[in-house]
């Protein structure tokens, strides 16, 4: 009864960590309902918690009175998940390459999240109005061979 | 739902924290307080059982690294074991295997502690 | 790290009936999480089910451009969920008790779902502005032991 | 996401329609196309065999209604079978054992239509 083009779900979330796993389970949902691999769900489900996570910790800084918002719009090509914060922003042309000699010496984790979401994801974009919102787009293809 | 559990056993000198579940910024706090425990009381030598542990995320990795500095400090490891292939991937993306040893069971870890050559 | 306060997720999504199941596998999620036991959480699911098929088949006639929005509020004492469309409405006190058999003779199904909503939840509310916009409350108590 | 899917067996006289996945408003047409081929075919005598059906709304039930008077006007029936407890609490909540025969298993709808008495 639906043709073939950009379906779209919106899901908002108060911004708690206790959140993550019921994200992480309404990714797997619509990832395996559209045919994504085990792979590929393990993938796409690690880097949407990264995302949100990080606009948990960064953007509201544990705040759960805020929301998260999750799109997620799936087509013939592609699944694209956008998770929206609405915190202060950053840059992210700023960020190291993340060296997890140099940070378990410093005794400072962090600075992984990004580096992942890249590495397992097809395509990583960030749309930040600073003050306003950040976009944090990701992208899995559906044919995606992509070596790590 | 699994949710997260860690239970420690001493065995001998080396403390073993068997993590099940899902480890992510939720659950990661639990984690923390129970590898700082071992370490208040002196014992730094540990590894990490990951047997029953289906999922982490970044923040579990960054659990190790928060810590592997003042074990290793005090004559100590943290040495991993039993990671699933979904686990191991992530630690793999991460370049994990060149800053910890990872055993595929948790004996092998024990015997490196106890004979290191 | 977070108060005991309502804990609210908002989910929109296309009305096909193929994201039925996305949606029922959603309201699992978020029930188990929820503490429900597996007889109430399969109560939610068909209850949300009914509602969001209505909102499919009467309100948006099977149009899939349309959106359905769900709003789930949990708190201490209850889940409610608040399914809505921004379809035509109708008059919820001018519906017939079903009587299967008079259904059955007439080859004219339906008039299930309300009562099956009903007879599911501790309480169901229509809130509806013709024209506009239905909402279909549905809530479980906690510790419900309502008996059918 | 079991989907879903309708086998038809013909055991002689009788059309058995086994089910598994979940019956909701977006499989019911494919329900309806099975059962309306086997009227089509003038078999009216029909077990539906629930026994890996997961689920079923109230789309799914509507089914039913919908064909039962003509199957029963040609002097056939609509019988159900190996409906798991989950299920067959939907079909009691709507009053449907009134209306329909509901079997533990197969062999007793088949023996029903076998011998009627
Ligand atoms: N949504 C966000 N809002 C604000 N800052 C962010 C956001 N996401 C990431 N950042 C910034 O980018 C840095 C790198 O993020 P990441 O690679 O995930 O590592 P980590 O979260 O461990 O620091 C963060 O430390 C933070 O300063
Ligand atoms: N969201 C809705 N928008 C418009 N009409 C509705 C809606 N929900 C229910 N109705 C009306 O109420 C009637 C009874 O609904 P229900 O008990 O679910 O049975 P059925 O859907 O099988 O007819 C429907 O036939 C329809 O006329």
């Amino acid at each position: 009864m639906q043709k073939n083009k950009t379906k779209i779900y919106r899901i908002q979330i108060s911004a708690a960590t206790e959140n993550l796993s019921i994200i992480r389970g309404f990714i797997q949902q619509i990832a395996q309902k559209a045919g994504f691999d085990a792979e590929q769900i393990d993938q796409i489900k690690l880097a949407v918690d990264e995302a949100c996570t990080n606009a948990i910790k960064h953007a509201y800084r544990f705040d759960a009175s805020k929301m998260i918002d999750l799109e997620i719009r799936l087509s013939d090509d592609q699944l694209e998940i956008v998770v929206t914060d609405y915190g202060p922003g950053f840059d992210p042309s700023k960020l190291d390459q993340p060296d997890i000699n140099k940070n378990a010496k410093k005794a400072k984790p962090g600075g992984l999240g990004i580096h992942l979401m890249k590495t397992l994801m097809d395509a990583v974009d960030f749309d930040i109005t600073p003050g306003q919102k950040t976009q944090v787009h990701l992208v899995k293809y559906r044919t995606a061979n992509k070596h790590h | 739902m699994s949710g997260f559990k860690v239970t420690r056993v001493d065995k001998g000198d080396v403390t073993v924290l068997y993590l099940s579940g899902f480890l992510d910024a939720h659950t990661v706090p639990d984690f923390e307080k129970a590898l700082q425990e071992a370490i208040n009381e002196k014992r730094y030598k540990i590894i990490v059982n990951f047997k029953d542990l289906d999922y982490i995320s970044s923040a579990g990795l960054g659990v190790f690294m928060g810590f592997i500095e003042e074990v290793r400090a005090n004559d100590g490891d943290i040495k991993l074991s039993n990671l699933s292939p979904r686990v191991f991937k992530v630690f793999d993306l991460l370049g994990f295997p060149a800053l910890f040893e990872i055993f595929d069971d948790e004996e092998q870890a024990m015997e490196k502690f106890l004979k290191p050559e």
